[in-house]
């Protein structure tokens, strides 16, 4: 039985890391309606950030970390403010074709950069090996980036339920229109939650690196589980992504360890029955 | 009209053909995929071509060698037939080389064949592709031609009675867990349970669990190279499964230098079968080893290797022939060839045109602080034992 | 509660008006009899055949039709081309794949016929979203036509037109064949008094009363949910 | 009214006849053969790609239903042609037939799901139906070979005239298939079923309130795309002889979707211009930089989203009306 929970756990996380990945994705696509293909591109300028930072810079792991969320965030927002905000109005096939053209450049442009050999990040010591608790093995990587997206996820529903900002970010929304209408400041409100969900897929970028493995082609490998996501966790809503995300991950586990044979196709059909069941969504609005 | 027109313009693309013969270059067509998922393993394999050109020069029997190098961009037949197409027909190359995946390798074979050019496959490692052209030679390895070694010596010398295999979901993981049963069967060898992992999933927790929860004697490992050895070596250390209790077997790709940086000291007792490693102690791998990181400011890998041999086989082959480039009179040249290459002595056997070489048995031991794979045990001589067996049906 | 308990009867060719205050329930109604929304309880019947269970198209494959109060047309589409929509569809050519438009020329003069019978001739060739507001509350009218209903339910054909222009398109209505029974919402009394035979008034949900004009003119409880509120303000 | 019945039909009969620009790109899809004989292998596999582009076209730019996984009936296609040729015959006519038959009755079959969705759902619901079947074919290696792909198709000939190396028959029995599909999706655009496709696209809502089947007519418009996506895999198949699981892949779904938006959807054409853009920049771009062609791709979608909206045609028409 204890060999059972180990496992589930390690679905778990990873299914953290793919709820890092996917919120800022679900907001943006939610609130904006903006398809943004290469949101995943952002989380690789975040992993390569973090191996920069560690690798030449010498910082330590959680500096690096925290810089990787500063620098994605960065770029989401000069990305926003030169090309994104252009094509708000555009349809959403241009959309996905202007967001797969930048996913293309990232991915050619990381390989020249960094090559396309895999990437490490010499995590801490006491993150190696694992940690016995009731006499379960428990990955302590893995238990860390837990506590990191639980973290994040409690800072990020608090901010957007407890603050004067998420009001607006969610009156924006709702409906943009009346948003506007009531002299509210969208257009920062978007630039501010792009860079939030950038700076979040930073993060999950990083904490990828010595979790799956980093290399230029990430961005275009993770797209396909981003979207499954946020398609089943529903637009816009964080407690979606969190529940899509963490339900994903440990039945992807649990199923690879009662009936491997089934492997690979059990995402997809967890993901086709319950998109059948909730079409828009666990948590969707729309 | 227009069917005689097109006739009268490929025979003056034919007569062009026949002029370049006597032209000074040698031609030679590079397919890898040089992007996409594939991408580090080409990579690697074409910094060992050029320096090999970069070491030896770039005339060859009197002749200028010109590459013209084109991109597949993973795994996609259709697109590597028609670029071998595209080289011969259009860029008129005398020689096909690169191949870093079997079905690349497979539809090339065709055109190698149909066109009568000399191919040089320097990874692609499915037994059956030198079967595809008779002017087709291989300086990689194949699957089973390793595992099968690496199954037979656990059985024996390794003193393994039982295995558990847990192998990559795809043709070449098939290929590896059949090639390590053949050698660990055949000698004596019980398997008791296997299992297969997707290809596309990096978590490798569940898996390690199951094989756990077995508490077998020895577990044989198949992955990929790339993201997913580091991945697995991770999930067997957290799993807690230690590789100095319970035997860890599996081919080369699980403990090249990157999966063990990442895995730490949890890679500390797993076996490997391997035709190449960059520990490989000889004067002539340290020489290349030296130069290759001198340049690349990385240490070479198994394909690097591939390709390395595979330049040395077209040097050696265009010097026998003085030069002349029609496809029987290098697969003439090639076959027999004999040489000491860094991994070790390897030839081309004249009748299957594949590799014959030394499959070492190493084991990840600390050396010096460092984790390094250790040689414990070798065979030499190593035919392909598919079509070893091929031949004598 | 939007709707309850109402029974109404619609004799053939007879021009009923629906009048009643906002939210009265009357575009609910017309949601109702097509299929649009499910009722709780109840039934609805097209002369015998009992309709309720049936999703909206077949309705109108059986002669239910409706125009909507806020235009649903096809913008990229020429008017030309969505009346011959309606048809090809009534006529049971959509589902043909393999032969061109130009082959079923009496379908597409049907549709000409209609759109020149609604005045709205000259409009072949420009897309409906480029035609004037006026114009497109009169396509409304054609698709619905298209289909060849026995009852044709116009929810506010008039709205948003300007009193000049909705004496126009009242008069295409009135030009419609006889037997075919018409029920419209408006809110606009001299155009009810000109052109219903009959008048509903619908209020919070139900049907208060339902007569000729002259009845519901004289109507105590109409005056006072009409008139009355209009006395006290 | 004789003049309006007139006028009706003359409607139609206009918006079917061949303009001539269209009659000059089709003679001008014969210049390979003259002016570059050398790149026929390349024609054949953009006219491959056009006419599955041609295909997502019919269910993307007419029935409004975006797909991100109609490689899966490319690949069935492919595969059915394959199996065909291995084990029964390899007369390649026959092999597009049962191949279009196969693909469309999955389609017809698949559409029952699909077609009740939409947007996002929908297009997640693609993607997992291509994924799940990609994950078939590689576990069913005793049938679809696997990784390595099917081995031991054979097709040599079509009609008597031999797949050469130069690409000559492969690019004629391409350009011949893409032109009779083309006719064929021309007919569907231009017929009754293609108005009542465009009027579901226009407006979902309106249709049901004119007696439109509109489920009826997605599950038809899906199958018949299906069928044409099974063509072009099988024409792949013929042309190759080679089979891997890479005609079922994501990346083939997504290739052919931004081949179709950036030549533009609704427009018949779009997917075929935008097949012989985007491979013949692929092609060229990755012949002077194998490594880092990706990035000039890239710039190319991202430019024409920039200054041309709507694809290549749309931005095209639009400067177009802009000039009159």
């Amino acid at each position: 039985m204890q060999s059972l929970v180990g496992v589930l756990f390690d679905g778990f996380a990873y299914g953290m890391l793919l709820f890092l990945l996917s919120v800022g994705l679900s907001v943006t696509l939610g609130m904006m309606n903006f398809v943004n293909l290469a949101h995943c591109s952002f989380a690789m300028v975040g992993g390569y950030a973090t191996v920069s930072f560690m690798n030449r810079l010498g910082w330590p792991f959680f500096a690096a970390l925290a810089a990787a969320f500063v620098v994605a965030a960065a770029v989401a927002v000069v990305l926003e403010r030169t090309l994104y905000r252009r094509l708000y109005r555009a349809s959403d096939l241009d959309q996905c074709l202007f967001t797969i053209g930048i996913v293309f450049i990232s991915v050619a442009a990381f390989a020249f950069f960094y090559t396309t050999e895999l990437q490490s990040a010499r995590v801490p010591e006491y993150l190696r090996g694992a940690v016995q608790i009731m006499g379960i093995n428990f990955a302590a990587y893995r238990i860390f980036l837990v506590a990191v997206s639980l973290a994040m996820a409690v800072l990020l529903i608090f901010l957007l339920e407890r603050t004067q900002f998420g009001a607006t970010v969610r009156a924006a929304v709702d409906n943009q229109r009346m948003a506007r209408g009531l002299g509210i400041d969208v257009d920062r409100a978007f630039m501010i939650t792009f860079a939030l969900g950038g700076g979040l897929a930073g993060l999950g970028g990083g904490l990828a690196v010595e979790f799956v493995g980093l290399e230029p082609t990430f961005a275009l490998t993770y797209l396909v589980y981003v979207l499954i996501v946020v398609a089943v966790g529903g637009l816009g809503s964080i407690g979606g992504s969190f529940v899509a995300a963490a339900v994903l991950g440990i039945s992807d586990m649990a199923g690879k360890y009662f009936f491997p044979w089934l492997g690979a196709f059990l995402i997809y059909l967890v993901m086709v029955a319950l998109l059948m069941w909730r079409p828009a969504g666990l948590f969707g609005k729309r | 009209m227009l069917r005689k027109l097109a006739v009268v313009t490929t025979a003056a693309a034919a007569l062009l053909a026949a002029a370049s013969v006597h032209a000074q270059t040698v031609k030679i067509g590079i397919i890898l995929p040089y992007t996409g998922q594939f991408a580090d393993g080409a990579t690697q394999l074409d910094n060992a071509i050029k320096l090999y050109v970069k070491q030896n020069g770039e005339t060859v029997a009197g002749r200028k060698l010109e590459f013209v190098r084109k991109d597949t961009g993973g795994i996609a037949p259709d697109v590597a037939k028609r670029l071998a197409q595209e080289l011969v027909v259009r860029d008129q190359v005398d020689i096909l080389a690169g191949f870093l995946l079997t079905p690349n390798a497979l539809a090339a074979g065709d055109v190698s064949a149909e066109a009568k050019k000399f191919m040089v496959v320097m990874n692609a490692a499915t037994s059956i592709i030198t079967t595809k052209s008779d002017y087709m030679a291989r300086t990689s390895l194949t699957t089973p031609q390793v595992n099968e070694s690496l199954g037979a010596w656990a059985a024996t010398k390794g003193g393994i009675k039982k295995v558990y295999t847990m192998v990559s979901d795809y043709g070449p993981g098939h290929d590896g867990e059949q090639g390590f049963i053949n050698g660990f069967k055949g000698a004596g060898g019980e398997v008791i349970g296997s299992v297969r992992f997707p290809v596309a999933n990096p978590d490798f927790a569940a898996f390690v669990q199951r094989a756990k929860d077995l508490n077998p004697e020895a577990i044989y490992i198949w992955v990929p190279g790339g993201a997913q050895p580091a991945a697995i070596g991770k999930a067997l250390a957290e799993r807690g499964i230690d590789a100095r209790k319970t035997k860890v077997l599996s081919q080369l790709e699980l403990t090249d230098e990157s999966a063990r940086k990442a895995m730490g000291d949890a890679a500390l007792g797993i076996i490997t079968g391997a035709h190449y490693d960059p520990e490989h102690k000889s004067a002539r791998n340290q020489a290349f080893v030296k130069a290759y990181v001198a340049e690349y400011k990385r240490s070479p890998n198994f394909f690097s290797m591939g390709g390395y041999d595979g330049m040395h086989l077209i040097y050696e082959a265009l010097k026998k022939t003085g030069g002349k480039t029609d496809g029987a009179a290098l697969i003439g040249a090639a076959k027999g060839m004999a040489w000491e290459s860094p991994r070790g002595p390897i030839s081309i056997d004249p009748e299957t045109r594949d590799i014959i070489q030394t499959v070492y048995i190493q084991r990840v031991e600390k050396v010096g602080g460092e984790n390094v794979n250790v040689e414990v045990d070798k065979v030499e001589k190593v035919k392909d034992p598919v079509k070893v067996r091929m031949m004598k049906k | 509660m939007v709707a309850q308990d109402i029974s109404l009867a619609l004799p053939k060719g007879v021009r009923h008006a629906l009048i009643g205050p906002n939210g009265a329930g009357k575009t609910t109604l017309i949601n109702l009899l097509t299929g649009m929304l499910q009722p709780d309880r109840g039934d609805i019947f097209l002369s015998e055949e009992r309709v309720t269970a049936l999703r909206p198209e077949a309705r109108v494959r059986r002669g239910l039709a409706r125009t909507f109060q806020i235009n649903t047309l096809f913008p990229k589409l020429t008017a030309l081309e969505s009346v011959t929509l309606a048809v090809l569809e009534r006529e049971g050519h959509a589902h043909n794949w393999w032969r061109g438009l130009p082959r079923f020329g009496a379908s597409a003069d049907e549709a000409a016929a209609i759109l020149a019978s609604l005045n709205l001739a000259g409009t072949e060739n420009r897309p409906t979203h480029e035609l004037p507001y006026g114009q497109q509350r009169l396509l409304e009218i054609a698709l619905a036509l298209a289909t060849r209903p026995r009852v044709l339910l116009l929810d506010e054909p008039a709205a948003g037109v300007p009193k000049d222009e909705s004496a126009g398109i009242f008069g295409a209505i009135a030009g419609l064949s006889s037997d075919l029974t018409i029920l419209f919402i408006e809110h606009d009394m001299d155009v009810v008094f000109r052109f219903a035979s009959r008048i509903l008034v619908m209020v919070g949900g139900s049907i208060l009363v339902e007569g000729t004009p002259e009845e519901i003119s004289r109507d105590a409880q109409v005056r006072e949910v009409y008139l009355g509120k209009a006395h006290r303000g | 009214m004789a003049n309006a019945s007139s006028t009706a039909a003359r409607y139609f009969e206009g918006q079917v006849r061949w303009r001539p620009l269209e009659i000059v790109f089709w003679l001008a899809a014969l210049l390979p053969f003259v002016v570059t004989p050398a790149y026929l292998s390349l024609a054949s596999q953009v006219a491959i790609t056009a006419l599955f582009a041609l295909s997502l076209d019919l269910l993307v730019g007419y029935a409004g239903l975006v797909s991100l996984g109609h490689a899966a009936f490319f690949g069935l296609g492919a595969y059915s042609a394959g199996l065909l040729a291995k084990h029964f015959w390899n007369e390649p006519l026959s092999g597009l037939i049962v191949a279009a038959a196969l693909a469309g009755i999955v389609g017809y079959l698949l559409s029952h799901i699909i077609v009740r969705f939409r947007h996002l759902t929908l297009i997640m619901l693609t993607l997992g139906i291509g994924l799940l079947l990609h994950e078939v074919a590689n576990s069913a290696t005793w049938l679809t070979g696997g990784a390595d792909g099917l081995q031991g198709v054979k097709v040599t000939s079509v009609l008597g005239f031999r797949f050469d190396l130069y690409g000559r028959t492969a690019y004629s029995y391409s350009l011949a298939t893409l032109f009779v599909c083309f006719l064929v999706a021309r007919r569907i655009v231009h017929s009754p079923f293609g108005l009542a496709l465009r009027g579901i696209r226009e407006n979902a809502l309106r249709m049901p309130a004119l007696g439109a089947p509109n489920q009826a007519h997605l599950r038809k418009a899906y199958a018949l795309s299906a069928a044409m996506a099974g063509v072009a895999g099988a024409l792949l198949t013929h042309t190759t002889s080679t089979v891997s699981l890479e005609v079922l892949s994501f990346g083939r779904s997504a290739d052919v979707l931004v081949i179709l938006i950036l030549g533009g959807a609704g427009r018949l054409y779009g997917g075929i211009l935008g097949a012989i853009i985007y491979m013949v920049a692929r092609d060229q771009f990755s012949g002077i930089n194998p490594q880092y062609w990706y990035f000039w791709i890239g710039l190319l979608l991202v430019a024409v989203v920039m200054f041309l909206p709507n694809g290549i045609l749309g931005g095209l028409s639009a400067l177009y009306k802009k000039s009159e």
